[in-house]
C-alpha cells in the first residue's frame, strides 16, 4: 500500500486482479456498506465455527455411541423428562445435540460447497481457457459438451451421477465417497458457467497486444495462459464462485431431501433440515428451524458478498 | 458582433471523492455566438468532453455543476429541472458522440430512431416526420435515403453511421450542436468528409457548433474560434487564426510548436517536459507552472484569470502587465 | 388381544347384522401414501392394490375389521371326507356390477386365472391342484395333500366374471413384457360394495355405492361415494387432513399423530399391526463382506448375537423413535398369530455389561465393525430405528456403519444375497406361524426359505416345517410350531425389534376400527 | 437461415442420442425391477423367468439398439409399476407439469422483469435494496422448505388454499385435462407455482437488473438522452428491448429447469405431473419410466433451445443479417 499511496485515483488500468483487490477503491466500497461488512463478518464467523467445530462443539454428534436415544426430542434449554439433560438448541430424534450437529453439519456443507466450486472452477477454467485460446475444433467440441450438459438440469444430473456411483462403487467405498460423489455431481452440473465466461474473456484477451507480444517472444502457450490471461479472467470467476458456493450448499440439501445426499449418521446442514422437516407439524420446530436459519444466514451472507463483489469488480458499474 | 447563443461563466464541475472533491472543471468561461463554430482543444483529461457534457446536462453522477452558470439565449440552464432540461436537449442543443458504432440502438431501425426524435420535439404526423427524416438523411449525404431509412444501424459503414448520428442530432432543429470528437473513432479516409458534413449541415440548419477535438487541422479548417484547455481550466481562447499564428499562452505555444504540420494530432506534448497534472494533484497558482519555461514566482502562488491580449484571451501572468499597461 | 378370535381352520358364517342403511349420502375423501398398482385383481399381491380391490371385488372369504374370517361370496366352507378336497358353498343371487350373475363357473375361472404365470397372487395358491364346479353354487378345491389353511390363503383372491373377461380379452393376467396394457388394468367389473366411477392411477380414484350389493342390510354401507387421492409426502398428507381436504388418512406419519389428535375434529385410532420389524444377520458365511474381522464371521457365534440382542433398548425405540406407537417384540409374529406366546414375545432386559462380557468371551473384547443395511421408505421410521440401533451397538463397543437405501434397492440387494446385517419386516397373512418359518427359517432350497437371508440351515428344523403343511392333528401341529419357535429363539439369527402399531386418522364423526392387516373395508364405516 | 436450422437440428439429434445413451447406460446399473414387479414373496424361479421375458438377460448393446429404435417411435415400453404403456402415462401426466411450469414460468418472468427493471432504474432506492435482499432469502432456502412453510401457513393455519393436488379439472382433449378453468383448479396452482417459480424469479430479476444497468450505460442510451427523449421512451423503448434480448436465452433454459425442478415441488404438493411420476419411478426402479422421463426432459430442453435460437434470430436484426448474408 505504501508504495502505491501516490497512485492517482482514477482511470489507470490495474495490472492484475491482485492489484485490483489491494486497490483501495474496492476496500472503500466495502467499508462503506455496513450490510456487506456484516455479511463478511458473519460468513467468516460461520467458516471459523465450522473449521474449529471439533474443538468448539459441546458434543460429538457424529459418534453414534455417544448418543442417548432417550435424550431425543429435548426442546431447547429445557431439561429432558427422562434423562434430565439440557441442551441449548435442543436435540433431534436421535438425541443428538442440535448445536453440535449444526457446527459439524456446516463443516460438511461448506466442504461440499468449496470442493464443488473449486472443482467446477478448475474444470470450467481449464476448458474455457483451452476453448478460447485454441479455438477451432477444440472450441467446438468443448462447447458442444457444454450444450449436452446444459440439457440436463443440475438436479437431474446430480441424481444420475449419484445413481451410477451408488451402483458401481462397492458399498464401503461409496460410503466414504458419498461426499465426493456429491462434490463431483454438483461440480459437473456447474462447470459450464465458468467455461463460458473464461472462454469469452480469453478470446478477447488473446488478441490484445501484450499477449501477441508474448507470443512473438516465444513464450509457451501454457505460460501465456497462466501468466497473462488467467489473472484477467479471475474477477468474473470469483463472482461466479461466490454465488456458486451458496448454490452448491442449497443443491446439496435438496439432494438430501430427494434421498441421495449425505447419510443421516453424519448429517450435513441440508440433511439436518430434511430430517427436521418431518417434525415441523408435530411441534419439534427446533430440529429444522436452527439448521434452516444457519443455512439461510450463510447462504444470504455469501450471496450478498457475491452480489457486492460483482458490482465492485465490474468497472463499468463502478 | 453576432448575438450570443451560449454563455458559460465561471463553470465549476466537481466529483466528490473520498479524498475530497475533485475539480474537473475550474472556472471555465466562454461564449458561443449563433451560427459560430467553436473548437475546443486540449490533451486527454483536460476537461473538453466534460465541458460539453455539462452544457447538455449529462454529467455522469456523481459529477455535478458546483459553481458558475450556463446560459442559453440568456436563460440559465444549469439549474433547471430534469424535465425542463429534457426539453432543451435535442431541441436547443444537439450532441454528436465520438463512436458512431455504439451511438445507435442496434435493434431499432434508423427510421424508428429518427422519427421518434423528430416527434418528441416537433409537432409532426408520422408521415411528415418520416418525410423530414428522409430529408435529414439526404442532407447528411446518405445515398438512397428513402430506402436506407428502414435499415438497421449495423447495415451502415462507420462513416455512414456518423452521418446518421449527425442527422439525429439535428432532428430537433437545435441551435447548438456539441460534437464530442466526432471523427476520432472513424477511419482516416472519411474523417474529412464527416467534418464537412457536420460543418455544412449545421450551417444550412443555422446551428452553432462546439467541436471538441484533438485534431488541430480540423480546428484550423473548420472553426471560427478556438478554446485551449489545460487541467480543467481554460488556457487561451480566441479567433482561430490568431491562436494558431500568434499563441499567447506558453502552453498554446508549446502546443502549436509540437505540431510539425497542422494535419497532425496532439495527444501528448513531446516538446514540453512533464505531463499534465492529475486532478487531485493540481499545483497552486497556474496549473501549467511546473512545466512552463517562462515560469516566475507569481505563477506559483496566484492563479491567473483570462487576460485580453491582442484579440485573444489568455490565462497567463506574462501578459498581466501588457493588459494593465 | 385375547378377545381376537383365532379361527384358523373352520369357517364361520357371519351373523347377518340387522342394520338399517342410513339415507344420508356420505362422501368419503381419503388418502394414503401409495395407490393401487392395477385394477386387475390377480396381477399384484400387494396391500394398497388389495385395498382398492376389496371395495370393488369380493373374495370367497375375507377378514373383517376384527380380523375374523368372514363369509364373502362363499356362505359355508369345510373339508370334505377326502382331506384333500375343500367344499365351498356359494352365495346365491349375487350379480356383478354389469348385471351378470355370479356362479361356480366364475370361481373356477378366477382361481385358474390367478394361478397363471403372470399372476402376482399365484404364490398363495401353490397347494391347489384343481378347482371343480360341482353345481352352480358349489365348488370343490382339490389340494396337493391336505391343506388345512386353504381358506386363509383365499382372503385376497377376488372373483371375476368369466364372460366379462372373455368379452374384453382379459382371460389372462397382464403380461409386463407383452406390450399393450389390458382392459382389466383400468376397468373393473366386480360384485363388491362399490363400483368404479373413474380412475387416474396415482392421482384419483372415485367409487360409488353398488345399490344392488348382496350385502345391503348386512353391512352399514353408509359411505355412498369414495374418493381416493394418494399423497406421497408425509408432511403434505398430514396437512391435507388438518386442513380438512380429506376425511380419512390411512397412514398418518407417527410424528404427527399428537398434532392430529390435538387438532379439533380429528381423531386417531390405533391397533397392533400384523407386521414385526427385526434385524437379520448372515450367520453362515466364512467372513463378512464389510468388517474389520477377517477369516471369521463374528455373527456365526451365538454369543455375539446374544450380546447384540441385549444391547438393543427396545423400550427407548418405542418411546422416542416410535412415539409410543409400537409394541416391543421378542418374536417375529404378532399376538394374533397361531404359535404366539407372551413368553416368546418377552423382550430381553438391556444389559450392556453382560453384552460386553459376551463379546469378550466370543473373542471380540474390542468389538468389531460391520454394516447394517436398512430401507428408508418401507417401514414406519425404518431409518431412524436403524440409527438408534447403531448407537446402541456402539455403546457395547461395536462399530456398526449404517447404510440406508430406498426399498427397491434394499430388497434387490437382499434378494442378491449381498447383505451381512439387514432390517426386514414380516407380516403373517395366514395368521399361522408356518408362514414365518417357511419364508424366514427354512433353509434356502426350492421354494423354501425365500427370505431366509441369514443362511441358517438346519435339516431337523426343515423337516418339522415341511411336516406342518400336511399335519391335520392340530395339537401335534401346534407342538411342532412351538418346538420350532424354541429353536429360533435360541439361535437368535434374528433380533426382533417391535410389532408395528397401525394408526388411522380420521374426522371425529367417523366410526371406523383399525384392521390389523391395514385393509379398510369402507362398507363397515359409520358416521356419528 | 435454412443451413442454420439444419445445423442446429443435427446438433440437437446428437445431443438426444448422447442423452439416450447416458440414460440407458445409467439404468444398466440401478436397482432391479423384478423385485418390484413381483411381490416380496415370489420365488427365485419366478424372478429368473420374468427377467428372461423382459429381455434383461440380452447383451447390453442389443438392449440399447432396441431401446433407441423403440424410443424414436415413442415406445418406451410398459411401465413396470403401472402395467401401462409409458408414453400413454407420460402424455396423461405431462399437461399437469406443463401447466404448472407455464404458470410459474409466467409468474417468474413477469414479476422478474418488472422487479428487475424497477431495481435497475431505482438503483439506490430503499425499496430496491429491500427487494434485492429479500430476493436472496428466496434462493437461500431449499425449495422443499419453502413449499412446506407455504402449506403450513396457507393450507393448515389460514386454510385459504389447498395443500395438495390440482383441484377440479376440465377435460379438454383425451389426454389434456386442465385446472385453469375451475376456481379450485386455479387455487390449487397458486402455492406450487410460487414455490417452483421463486428461484427462477430471483434469477430472472437479477439478470434483468444487471443487463439493464449495462444497457443504461451504453452510448446509444446516452445519445438518446442527449436527443431529449423522454425517460419513459429511453427506459422502455430503448433500454428494455436491448435488455430482454440476452434474457430470452437464459429464460428459455430456465423454463427447462423449471420442468426439472418440478420434481421437488410436485413431491411436496402431490402435484400429479411427470416429476412426481419420476420420483415414484425411482422408488420403484421403474426403468422404462425413468429413461422415458430423462429423454423427455432432454427433448424439452433441446426444443426450447431451438425455439430460443429461432426467437433470437427473429428478434435481433444483427443476427438476422449475418445469417442471411446481409444486403
Amino acid at each position: 500500500m505504501s508504495t502505491e499511496s501516490k497512485t492517482p485515483v482514477d482511470d489507470i488500468k490495474p495490472a492484475s486482479l491482485w492489484f485490483r483487490i489491494i486497490d483501495s477503491d474496492l476496500f472503500n466500497s466495502f467499508i462503506r456498506k455496513p450490510v456487506i461488512v456484516a455479511s463478511a463478518i458473519i460468513t467468516l464467523l460461520i467458516f471459523a465455527i465450522a473449521l474449529f467445530a471439533p474443538w468448539l462443539a459441546p458434543h460429538t454428534p457424529f459418534n453414534p455411541s455417544s448418543l442417548n436415544l432417550m435424550d431425543g426430542f429435548t426442546p431447547p434449554m429445557t431439561a429432558n423428562e427422562f434423562t434430565g439433560n439440557e441442551y441449548l438448541l435442543g436435540t433431534d430424534n436421535q438425541g443428538r445435540d442440535i448445536l453440535s450437529a449444526i457446527m459439524y453439519g456446516t463443516r460438511i456443507s461448506l466442504f461440499v460447497g468449496f470442493a464443488a466450486v473449486g472443482l467446477a472452477a478448475l474444470i470450467g477454467i481449464t476448458l474455457g481457457l483451452l476453448a478460447g485460446y485454441k479455438g477451432g475444433w477444440v472450441d467446438g467440441l468443448i462447447m458442444r459438451i457444454a450444450d449436452v450438459q446444459l440439457s440436463f438440469p443440475a438436479i437431474l444430473l446430480a441424481l444420475l451421477i449419484f445413481g451410477v456411483a451408488r451402483s458401481i462403487l462397492p458399498p464401503r467405498v461409496m460410503d466414504e465417497a458419498t461426499v465426493w460423489v456429491l462434490v463431483v455431481s454438483i461440480a459437473l452440473s456447474d462447470w459450464v458457467q465458468y467455461a463460458r465466461t473464461v472462454r469469452s474473456s480469453t478470446m478477447a484477451e488473446k488478441n490484445k497486444e501484450y499477449v501477441q507480444a508474448a507470443r512473438l517472444f516465444g513464450v509457451p502457450a501454457p505460460l501465456i495462459l497462466l501468466r497473462h490471461i488467467l489473472p484477467n479472467v479471475m474477477g468474473p470467476v470469483l463472482v461466479i464462485g461466490t454465488i456458486g458456493l451458496a448454490l452448491a450448499i442449497i443443491l446439496e440439501s435438496t439432494l438430501s431431501y430427494l434421498g441421495v445426499g449425505i447419510p443421516p449418521t453424519q448429517p450435513s446442514l441440508g440433511t439436518l433440515i430434511r430430517i427436521g422437516q418431518d417434525f415441523l407439524f408435530s411441534g419439534e420446530w427446533w430440529i429444522t428451524l436452527f439448521p434452516a436459519l444457519t443455512l439461510l444466514t450463510l447462504a444470504l451472507s455469501v450471496n450478498l458478498l457475491g452480489d457486492w463483489l460483482r458490482d465492485a469488480l465490474n468497472p463499468r458499474l463502478r | 458582433m453576432a448575438d450570443t447563443l451560449l454563455s458559460v461563466k465561471d463553470l465549476v464541475v466537481e466529483f466528490p471523492h473520498r479524498r475530497g472533491n475533485l475539480r474537473a472543471l475550474d472556472q471555465i468561461s466562454f461564449n458561443i455566438d449563433r451560427g459560430e463554430i467553436l473548437g475546443v482543444v486540449g490533451e486527454s483529461g483536460a476537461g473538453k468532453s466534460l465541458t460539453g457534457a455539462a452544457i447538455i446536462g449529462l454529467l455522469e453522477p456523481p459529477g455535478h455543476v458546483a459553481g458558475g452558470s450556463i446560459e442559453l439565449d440568456g436563460r440559465r440552464i444549469d439549474n433547471i429541472s430534469a424535465a425542463e432540461m429534457r426539453k432543451i436537449r435535442g431541441r436547443k442543443i444537439g450532441m454528436v458522440f465520438q463512436d458512431p458504432l455504439t451511438s445507435l440502438n442496434p435493434i431499432l431501425t434508423i427510421a424508428d430512431q429518427l422519427i421518434e426524435t423528430i416527434q418528441v420535439h416537433l409537432k409532426m404526423s408520422d408521415k411528415e416526420a418520416r418525410k423530414q427524416a428522409i430529408k435529414l438523411l439526404d442532407d447528411v449525404g446518405i445515398p438512397a435515403a428513402s430506402k436506407r431509412i428502414d435499415d438497421y444501424p449495423h447495415q451502415f459503414s462507420g462513416g455512414m453511421r456518423q452521418r446518421v448520428v449527425i442527422a439525429l442530432a439535428l432532428a430537433g432543429e437545435p441551435e447548438l450542436i456539441v460534437a464530442d470528437e466526432p471523427t476520432t473513432a472513424l477511419d482516416v479516409s472519411v474523417q474529412a468528409q464527416i467534418i464537412d458534413v457536420l460543418k455544412n449541415t449545421c450551417k444550412e440548419h443555422g446551428a452553432a457548433v462546439m467541436l471538441v477535438t484533438h485534431d488541430m487541422g480540423v480546428i484550423a479548417e473548420t472553426c471560427d474560434r478556438v478554446a485551449v484547455m489545460y487541467a480543467g481550466r481554460l488556457a487561451e481562447i480566441g479567433p482561430v487564426r490568431e491562436v494558431i499564428k500568434h499563441p499567447k499562452h506558453p502552453y498554446t505555444i508549446g502546443l502549436m510548436g509540437s505540431i510539425p504540420s497542422l494535419a497532425h494530432q496532439v495527444d501528448r506534448l513531446v516538446q514540453i517536459p512533464g505531463s499534465m497534472p492529475r486532478l487531485d494533484n493540481i499545483p497552486t497558482g497556474c496549473a501549467f507552472n511546473p512545466r512552463c519555461n517562462k515560469v516566475f514566482d507569481r505563477c506559483r502562488t496566484e492563479r491567473p484569470d483570462l487576460i485580453a491580449v491582442e484579440g485573444n484571451l489568455a490565462a497567463c501572468w506574462l501578459h498581466a502587465e501588457e493588459a494593465t499597461a | 388381544m385375547s378377545n381376537l378370535i383365532k379361527h384358523v381352520v373352520a369357517g364361520v358364517a357371519v351373523s347377518a347384522l340387522a342394520l338399517s342403511v342410513t339415507a344420508a349420502a356420505e362422501t368419503l375423501r381419503w388418502s394414503s401414501a401409495g395407490d393401487s398398482l392395477t385394477l386387475d385383481p390377480h396381477a399384484q399381491n400387494e396391500g394398497p392394490t388389495h385395498t382398492l380391490a376389496h371395495q370393488i371385488y369380493d373374495s370367497l372369504v375375507f377378514r373383517n375389521m376384527d380380523m375374523e374370517l368372514t363369509a364373502g361370496l362363499a356362505t359355508d366352507w369345510y373339508v370334505t371326507d377326502d382331506p384333500t378336497v375343500w367344499e365351498f358353498k356359494l352365495r346365491e343371487g349375487v350379480t356383478y356390477h354389469n348385471g351378470a350373475a355370479f356362479t361356480a363357473e366364475d370361481v373356477v375361472f378366477s382361481i385358474k386365472r390367478a394361478q397363471h404365470d403372470n399372476a402376482g397372487v399365484r404364490g398363495l395358491l401353490g397347494t391347489i391342484a384343481d378347482v371343480i364346479a360341482v353345481d352352480d353354487h358349489t365348488v370343490h378345491f382339490v389340494t396337493n395333500g391336505p391343506d388345512p389353511l386353504l381358506p386363509n390363503n383365499l382372503t385376497n383372491l377376488f372373483m371375476m366374471d368369466k364372460d366379462w373377461a372373455e368379452a374384453n380379452n382379459v382371460t389372462q393376467v397382464q403380461d409386463f413384457a407383452g406390450g399393450e396394457e389390458t382392459y382389466a388394468v383400468r376397468n373393473a367389473n366386480g360384485t363388491g360394495p362399490y363400483r368404479l366411477v373413474s380412475r387416474e392411477p396415482d392421482i384419483r380414484t372415485e367409487l360409488e355405492r353398488n345399490e344392488d350389493y348382496w350385502g345391503m342390510g348386512m353391512f352399514p354401507l353408509e359411505v355412498t361415494r369414495i374418493i381416493h387421492t394418494p399423497i406421497s409426502s408425509a408432511a403434505t398428507r398430514a396437512a391435507a387432513l388438518l386442513s380438512g381436504e380429506i376425511d380419512f388418512l390411512l397412514d398418518p406419519p407417527v410424528q404427527d399423530l399428537q398434532r392430529l389428535e390435538n387438532a379439533a375434529g380429528i381423531t386417531v385410532r390405533s391397533a397392533p399391526q400384523n407386521r414385526t420389524i427385526f434385524f437379520g444377520m448372515d450367520i453362515a458365511r466364512d467372513e463378512l463382506r464389510q468388517s474389520n474381522v477377517t477369516g471369521a464371521n463374528p455373527f456365526s457365534d451365538v454369543r455375539v448375537r446374544e450380546a447384540m440382542n441385549i444391547a438393543i433398548d427396545r423400550e427407548a425405540i418405542r418411546r422416542v423413535v416410535m412415539r409410543g406407537q409400537s409394541v416391543p417384540a421378542g418374536m417375529i409374529a404378532p399376538p394374533f398369530v397361531n404359535g404366539y406366546t407372551e413368553e416368546l414375545d418377552a423382550i430381553p432386559a438391556v444389559d450392556r455389561d453382560r453384552a460386553r462380557a459376551l463379546l469378550a468371551e466370543a473373542g471380540y473384547p474390542d468389538g468389531f465393525s460391520a454394516t447394517l443395511q436398512c430401507p428408508n421408505d418401507r417401514y414406519i421410521n425404518d431409518e431412524a430405528i436403524c440409527q438408534a440401533a447403531v448407537s446402541m451397538f456402539g455403546q457395547i463397543g461395536l462399530d456398526i456403519r449404517l447404510e440406508s437405501k430406498t426399498r427397491s434397492i434394499h430388497f434387490a440387494d437382499l434378494e442378491n444375497h449381498l447383505l451381512d446385517f439387514y432390517m426386514l419386516g414380516w407380516g403373517v397373512p395366514t395368521l399361522d406361524s408356518h408362514y414365518v418359518f417357511t419364508f424366514l427359517v427354512e433353509s434356502q432350497s426350492g421354494s423354501g426359505g425365500a427370505f431366509n437371508f441369514t443362511n441358517y440351515a438346519n435339516a431337523e428344523v426343515d423337516a418339522m416345517i415341511q411336516a406342518m403343511t400336511s399335519e391335520t392333528d392340530l395339537d401335534v401341529r401346534n407342538q411342532m410350531i412351538a418346538d420350532v419357535w424354541e429353536i429360533v429363539q435360541e439361535e437368535m439369527m434374528y433380533l426382533p425389534i417391535h410389532h408395528q402399531v397401525l394408526n388411522w386418522a380420521m374426522k371425529d364423526n367417523i366410526e371406523f376400527n383399525v384392521q390389523a392387516e391395514d385393509q379398510p373395508h369402507f362398507m363397515y364405516m359409520t358416521f356419528k | 437461415m435454412l443451413a442454420f436450422i439444419i445445423r442446429r437440428l443435427i446438433q440437437s439429434i446428437a445431443v438426444m442420442l448422447t442423452v439416450a445413451l447416458i440414460s440407458f447406460t445409467l439404468f444398466q446399473f440401478v436397482g432391479d425391477p423384478i423385485n418390484n414387479m413381483l411381490g416380496q414373496e415370489a420365488s427365485r424361479d419366478d424372478r429368473a423367468e420374468l427377467r428372461q421375458r423382459l429381455g434383461l438377460n440380452d447383451p447390453v448393446p442389443i438392449q440399447f439398439v432396441r431401446f433407441v429404435g423403440n424410443a424414436v417411435r415413442g415406445d418406451f415400453g410398459i411401465s413396470y409399476r403401472m402395467a401401462r404403456p409409458v408414453s400413454t402415462v407420460i402424455m396423461e401426466r405431462l399437461p399437469a407439469t406443463l401447466e404448472l411450469a407455464f404458470v410459474s414460468g409466467l409468474f417468474a418472468l413477469t414479476l422478474g422483469i418488472v422487479l428487475g427493471v424497477y431495481t435497475a432504474l431505482k438503483r439506490d432506492g430503499w425499496l430496491s435494496n429491500f427487494i434485492m435482499t429479500a430476493s436472496l432469502v428466496g434462493v437461500s432456502l431449499p425449495t422443499f422448505v419453502i413449499g412446506i412453510l407455504l402449506i403450513y401457513l396457507f393450507a393448515v393455519e389460514l386454510q385459504w388454499l389447498p395443500s395438495f393436488g390440482r383441484g377440479e379439472l376440465v377435460q379438454i382433449t383425451d389426454n389434456w385435462r386442465t385446472g385453469l378453468l375451475t376456481e379450485s383448479g386455479r387455487k390449487s396452482l397458486i402455492l406450487p407455482a410460487i414455490t417452483l417459480g421463486l428461484f427462477q424469479l430471483t434469477l430472472i430479476m437479477r439478470l434483468v437488473r444487471a443487463e439493464m444497468l449495462e444497457v443504461l450505460r451504453t452510448d446509444y442510451i446516452k445519445f438518446a438522452r442527449a436527443r431529449g427523449l423522454s425517460q419513459r421512451a429511453i427506459h422502455f423503448h430503448h433500454a428494455l428491448k436491448n435488455t430482454l434480448l440476452p434474457v430470452i436465452t437464459i429464460t428459455g433454459l430456465q423454463l427447462g429447469s423449471i420442468i426439472a425442478f418440478a420434481i421437488i415441488t410436485e413431491t411436496v404438493f402431490q402435484w400429479p405431473g411427470v416429476g412426481l411420476l419420476f420420483i415414484t419411478a425411482i422408488n420403484f426402479v421403474d426403468i422404462p419410466m425413468m429413461s422415458a422421463y430423462l429423454i423427455l426432459i432432454a427433448f424439452i430442453f433441446v426444443i426450447i433451445n431451438l425455439i430460443v435460437d429461432l426467437l433470437y434470430f427473429l428478434v435481433d436484426p444483427r443476427l438476422r443479417a449475418e445469417k442471411s448474408g446481409g444486403h
